[in-house]
């Protein structure tokens, strides 16, 4: 097909000249890591009191092209403007002086300071000689209620959920007023509630006057927020469009340049059949009470809740990856003994929502990590086989569409949206007949998710069953075929058949004892 | 019942050959006289530092009241203040090997004299060389009985045409002192004769000269007098026909001497100077004590 | 959300049980003292184990530092040494001039020297970029030689004239508190000050805990590691002040293995090697539980000579367990 | 699309020449000893400093296990002392009835103590969860003490009758290689096809590179690293096999501050402290890097007896300077 065929918008709107200054410019910016392009030629303007979003599918480029316009990378070439003035950042620290934050795809906080201590972190409020604690914590304490956050200012940054740090490093940058703010996927580990907050948040900036920049694959956000919206595929820009005339459905089509079909499959029969895993009264410290549950073959189980809900502790206890009570029976046999490694042997595994910290080596290549997990299976002899690895590798980046410009990157050089893809790609190499998926699609791109979505969909319907936990409601409605919604640590509801709405998902989420009337949140 | 009398021993820990020796004589001199005099109760205490020693010192003296001290000092300057201290309670010093730099702290000194047992190696070889030839040296850990050996052995050589071709560090430690020698053997194509400055050391050297196949090496010797060396004495080796003794049991010897007093003899004083004579295959009976370690 | 609100109101500082773990293990040992000789609890000897302690506290403050940072310093045993050489050299040189004033410039002299050896520990890791294990292996001998050369391997003793009245910085005392013990304190409440309330303490902890955030902060890493071993040089010649008076010379030997139970010490205390925490008061529990444990081996009459270290290994491990299992 | 999937075919494995760091090192060392003294080239020298440096060499390669692994053992000197006395003692015990096989059953008993001395360690550290710097210096004071009390303070000799059929384990040669270079190089190659070439050298990079990410894999870390500290310990023993014919004796001070040797050799060659990488041979090349420097201090006549240490250090600082600039 041809690119003109596929795209159904006319042209790059032209530049409007009547404008005033753009708070932010680039022109013929390129990064190349040794002999590999990453970007080439990115031209860009960036708006005062205008959210500016980016797209474009994992590894085009687009947290690359954040990290130049924040001094976090130097470009191998190009030129950046700050209201028309030339800069050039030696450092993020220089960007941030000249009012540039970026907001990582990744967590970058340090793990033994408090909250409070991270988000002034460099520009410590100080009273005399000493740090002025009880201020930082009141001001940390209003930047973070304002977004929504639920931690406390004196918790220490390394006992924190995910969605709670990638909270903690919004404040950060929100902490001081910013000409240029930029996103990169900052609503992937966050749930519905926190998603709602954080884009008031942002529209908020806007109307300060701030330049956003604004990166998701979360598409209903972009167009909720966008005023215009970037387009990158394979290190190039596709254009810049303003967002009013661009529908969802448009912006994947440019995003993976042709056209997209259904996002997902389509309704199951109903699972009937013994259970493949029945778990009795889990219990984990200071996280899950008394959970129990059952999923059957051919089944897809969705796990829906508030951030912090217990989801995550709860199945990490049933791992055996933290203190837990409890029984569980997997395809009959009572699992006694519960850790990764006998799980993984009985047929069940776990992938973790946290890539970075607990699912991938980040300086080791692509063959390590893929394999790590199903040593025994890839390597049944004493030695590595090194053919079988490569082998493997070659089908995961086939199977899973992993985007690598050179299979010897390390798994820290992939793109976020390609580690995840690689993650997932480990897991499933073991041949699991249960699989429990903690936010399957975090940071993956619309074109992907739905490869992702059959994918889970052809698996369960050899006969073995799935657990997804998912902070994306449509994810969750659209892949479930029962649902069981967490608060507090507890199982409050379940959800079957037509019950499966986002409304009555997020009810039993915020405050109903079951599932109560649709739509009925305060 | 008598009254309970204390004698409070302090000495360096264990850490090599003859340190270990004096340990084994301590603790002989312990078992012995608190079998033969209830009465009295020797402690013996090891410190490994002279930080540590000073710290004992001051332990003992915290805990009981000491009738009696025998110290073996890690060094004079360092120990001189701490130990007039324990002196200031009325307790009996005797010290042993190093003086402290205050001789009147000390009741009794029972003296060591590290400078003759270079001295002695050194005039000894000297004669055997015709004052002639090459010689290399091997000191052991940077303390002052080192230093007092080592300055007894140069002084002496300087006034003879013999040349010392190298003094190095190998810390008292067998093991150093043969990876030192086959240095030294790589290094010099002649050499008559080799001075350890102590016979834990030597042991070390001999595997590596016997290992070289080196023939022109007249002489390896030692010093302090240790069982395996004294061995080799007795039956005449060609390459160590002599020794000097330090002997450890200076410290069993002091213990006794100051026990003494507290079973009813008068207390001995004074400056008693172990001499360093040479140990020959003639009078290396009188040295060899096979059931000590060293 | 009201929920969430809630929780964000200040709510009282958490009692850390895990913090405690030191001083209750102090406690015990204390305890254990106690129980094996009756003499241990007499003011001379807890006197003397405290004021004692005072070398390696000093030091292990100057440690907390390095270790939180994300440093380590093995040289601090030979810098001492060091330090000390250099510093009776000093006083000695100026006694015919000054009297004894020539401590006090001696003392100025050791301060300067050593927070030099810690600009050089500081500037070969940061700068170097060399693994600080090596880095300070490499100075530990360096500075072991220096003194070992100074000193012709043998000793260097302060002048006689210098005794009396440098005596009293270790042995006196003020309102029955040692001076060594005031020292420690002063240089704690220090310590703890610059590392829990100023902003260098903050900057101290992030460059330990993850580096890469630090400089995204803007926080110059290698600088702050550099200063923690400046400070790490000033302590070793503050303890190096205070033990002149003590055994009146500096030896090829002195300092020697006080790395080790510098470290320890600080790591018994709760500090993490691995960067990010340090606790001050817990790194002074830590040396005082070393020279406990020491004090008791040498008050009991249970242990054959030759096994001491092997009862002060397995003493230190317990310790370590019964801390691990109160947590 | 496409370009993707042609970037994906295997391209040639990137040549890194970070990793050849250390040789590069050795090979300016040996050509400094080379400018320095014409006898450092005798085959007779060579011949002594390769043989020499096995010990460490052996000993650095099951280091190279544990400190990838994420852990860290300074107690190796003293476990090869403590080993080194029971396999002595044992064998001597056995010589009446066994004649020369006491040599064999002796070495036996060897590695089964050094294994079980790397399992003591390995537990502490995994099961006692007590970080491996204190808990090793634990049981480096723990064998110490124990070599010092078999050997009452002074030596543990073998018996005359063994001496001659053992020496060539250290003196003998085949084909002109030395036995103990010969039984370095076999302990390299298990070292490295098990670290490079299995599945268990996998999990220990895992284990060292992010221990939650192997724990979530699936991996036992505790089991890992239990493993890599028992490597460790038969590493030690094999160094001991070799080591007894040298001397014939065991003392208190046999292979006194070797841990730091071994440590140093492992970081020159290349392996990162904080674990994660394991370069084997790198470390062969850094345990000859130190004999080869220990042997031109003595063999220059430049330095100061006083000052050998530290020349030495600040060789190896420039050396791990060069290194680093060399990437
Ligand atoms: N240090 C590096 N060396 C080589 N290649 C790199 C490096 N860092 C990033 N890349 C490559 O650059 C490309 C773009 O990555 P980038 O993270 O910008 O993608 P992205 O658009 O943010 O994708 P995602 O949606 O998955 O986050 C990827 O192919 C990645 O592998
Ligand atoms: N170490 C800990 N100690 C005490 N409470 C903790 C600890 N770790 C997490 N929690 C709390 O447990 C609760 C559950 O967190 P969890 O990460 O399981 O939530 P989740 O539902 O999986 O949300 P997410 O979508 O972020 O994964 C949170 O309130 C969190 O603050
Ligand atoms: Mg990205
Ligand atoms: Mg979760």
């Amino acid at each position: 097909m041809t690119m003109s065929e596929a795209l159904p918008i006319p042209g790059p709107s032209p530049v409007q000249p009547a404008l005033p200054l753009p708070a932010m410019q680039a022109a013929g910016l390129c990064k190349a890591y040794g002999p590999i392009t990453v970007l080439t030629d990115i031209a860009l303007d960036i708006r005062a009191g205008e959210v500016h979003a980016i797209i474009g599918e994992n590894g085009a480029g687009k947290s690359t092209l954040m990290k130049l316009l924040s001094g976090h990378v130097l470009p191998t070439a190009g030129h950046l403007a700050m209201a028309g003035q030339p800069v050039e950042f030696a450092d993020a620290v220089a960007a941030e002086a000249a009012g540039v934050v970026l907001v990582h795809q990744e967590i970058l906080l340090a793990g033994d300071l408090t909250v409070a201590e991270n988000l002034f972190l460099g520009r410590e409020l100080t009273r005399g000689p000493m740090v002025d604690d009880r201020a930082m914590n009141r001001r940390a304490a209003e930047i973070l209620a304002s977004i929504g956050a639920h931690c406390h200012p004196r918790d220490p940054v390394s006992g924190l959920p995910l969605a709670q740090r990638q909270l903690v490093q919004i404040a950060r940058a929100l902490l001081e007023p910013r000409k240029v703010v930029i996103f990169d996927e900052p609503t992937a580990v966050l749930a519905n509630d926190e998603v709602a907050a954080l884009l008031a948040v942002v529209r908020g900036l806007r109307d300060r006057g701030a330049a956003v920049l604004y990166i998701s694959h979360r598409l209903d956000e972009v167009e909720a927020l966008a005023d215009r919206i970037t387009v990158l595929r394979d290190g190039r820009m596709i254009g810049t469009w303003p967002a009013r005339g661009l529908t969802q459905r448009d912006m994947a089509e440019l995003m993976v340049g042709r056209k997209l079909d259904m996002l997902y499959p389509p309704r199951r029969p109903a699972a009937s059949g013994d259970p493949l895993l029945r778990v009795q009264d889990l219990s984990v410290d200071h996280g899950a009470v008394q959970g129990s549950f059952a999923v059957r073959p051919g089944e897809v189980l969705g796990i829906g809740g508030m951030i912090g809900s217990g989801r995550t502790e709860m199945f990490e206890g049933l791992m055996g990856l933290r203190p837990a009570t409890g029984s569980a029976v997997l395809n009959g046999t009572p699992m006694v003994h519960r850790s990764v490694g006998a799980w993984q042997a009985a047929g069940l595994v776990y992938l973790t929502e946290d890539r970075k910290g607990k699912g991938l080596l980040l300086d080791e290549p692509l063959g390590p990590n893929l394999t790590l997990q199903a040593l025994t299976e890839v390597h049944p002899r004493l030695t590595l086989d090194r053919k079988a690895e490569g082998a493997a590798v070659a089908k995961a980046v086939a199977d899973y569409d992993i985007r690598v410009r050179s299979v010897h990157l390390d798994a820290g050089q992939l793109s976020g949206g390609n580690q995840q893809k690689l993650l997932l790609a480990k897991v499933m190499l073991t041949d699991p007949q249960v699989v429990i998926i903690d936010e399957p699609t975090r940071g993956i791109d619309i074109g992907n998710k739905n490869q992702i979505y059959d994918f889970i969909d052809a698996l369960v319907r050899t006969g073995k069953a799935c657990i997804v936990i998912s902070s994306e409601l449509p994810e969750l409605v659209g892949l479930s075929d029962r649902v069981l919604v967490m608060r507090g640590g507890r199982i409050v509801a379940e959800l079957t058949g037509d019950q499966i709405t986002e409304q009555n998902v997020v009810y039993a989420a915020t405050s109903g004892e079951g599932h109560g009337p649709q739509g009925a949140q305060p | 019942a008598q009254e309970k009398r204390v004698i409070a021993v302090s000495i360096p820990a264990a850490t090599h050959g003859w340190t270990g020796g004096v340990v084994y004589h301590a603790e002989q001199a312990e078992k012995e006289i608190e079998a033969a005099f209830p009465n009295i109760d020797v402690i013996v205490k090891t410190s490994p530092s002279a930080t540590a020693q000073v710290s004992a010192l001051e332990d003992l003296a915290a805990a009981q009241t000491l009738d009696a001290l025998v110290i073996l000092p890690f060094t004079s300057e360092e120990l001189t203040g701490p130990v007039e201290q324990v002196k200031a309670a009325g307790t009996f010093i005797a010290v042993v090997d190093r003086g402290l730099t205050d001789p009147a702290i000390q009741d009794l000194y029972v003296a060591g004299d590290n400078i003759a047992v270079g001295a002695n190696t050194a005039k000894w070889l000297a004669e055997q060389l015709g004052n002639e030839g090459n010689v290399v040296v091997l000191r052991g850990i940077p303390t002052v009985i080192d230093d007092e050996r080592i300055q007894g052995f140069t002084e002496v050589i300087e006034g003879t045409n013999i040349e010392i071709l190298d003094i190095q560090y190998a810390n008292w430690n067998q093991d150093e002192a043969f990876t030192l020698m086959q240095d030294y053997l790589a290094k010099y194509p002649q050499i008559d004769a080799v001075w350890a400055n102590d016979d834990d050391m030597l042991l070390g050297v001999l595997e590596a000269i016997r290992e070289s196949g080196r023939t022109e090496i007249k002489y390896a010797l030692g010093g302090n007098g240790m069982k395996d060396v004294i061995e080799m004495v007795m039956a005449g080796d060609a390459m160590t026909p002599i020794s000097t003794p330090y002997p450890p049991s200076m410290i069993k010897s002091a213990i006794y001497m100051v026990a003494g007093q507290f079973t009813g003899q008068a207390p001995m004083r004074g400056s008693f100077k172990l001499d360093a004579p040479l140990i020959t295959p003639e009078n290396a009976e009188q040295f060899y004590f096979p059931d000590s370690p060293f | 959300m009201t929920a969430a609100v809630a929780s964000q109101s200040a709510g009282p500082r958490r009692i850390r049980w895990a913090d405690m773990g030191p001083f209750i293990a102090l406690a015990v040992v204390v305890l254990a003292g106690v129980m094996i000789n009756s003499s241990f609890l007499s003011g001379t000897n807890i006197a003397n184990v405290v004021t004692r302690s005072a070398f390696v506290a000093i030091i292990a403050v100057g440690a907390t530092f390095v270790i939180s940072s994300g440093g380590l310093d093995l040289s601090v045993g030979s810098m001492m040494a060091f330090v000390t050489g250099i510093m009776i050299l000093a006083m000695n040189r100026l006694e015919p001039s000054m009297g004894g004033y020539a401590i006090v410039a001696g003392a100025g002299i050791g301060l300067v020297v050593g927070a030099l050896c810690g600009l050089l520990n500081g500037l070969i890791v940061t700068v170097g970029k060399i693994e600080p294990f090596i880095a300070t292996l490499g100075t530990m001998g360096i500075f072991r030689a220096l003194i070992t050369w100074m000193s012709d391997g043998g000793s260097i003793p302060i002048e006689r004239s210098l005794r009396e009245p440098y005596r009293p910085v270790y042995f006196g005392d003020v309102l029955g508190i040692p001076v060594p013990v005031i020292l420690t304190l002063v240089v704690v409440l220090v310590g703890a000050f610059v590392l829990y309330r100023t902003k260098y303490g903050r900057r101290c902890m992030a460059a330990g805990s993850n580096a890469d955030v630090a400089r995204f902060s803007g926080v110059s890493v290698a600088k702050v590691r550099t200063t923690a071993f400046v400070i790490q040089g000033l302590c070793v010649a503050i303890a190096a002040i205070c033990y002149i008076p003590r055994l009146g010379a500096a030896t090829p030997t002195t300092g020697q293995l006080w790395e080790l139970q510098v470290i320890t010490a600080v790591v018994i205390g709760g500090t993490a090697l691995r960067g990010g925490k340090a606790r001050v008061w817990g790194t002074v529990a830590g040396a005082l539980i070393l020279e406990v444990i020491a004090n008791l081996m040498v008050l009991s009459n249970m242990v054959s000579e030759y096994l001491v270290a092997a009862v002060q290994g397995v003493i230190i491990i317990l310790a370590m367990l019964a801390h691990r299992f109160i947590k």
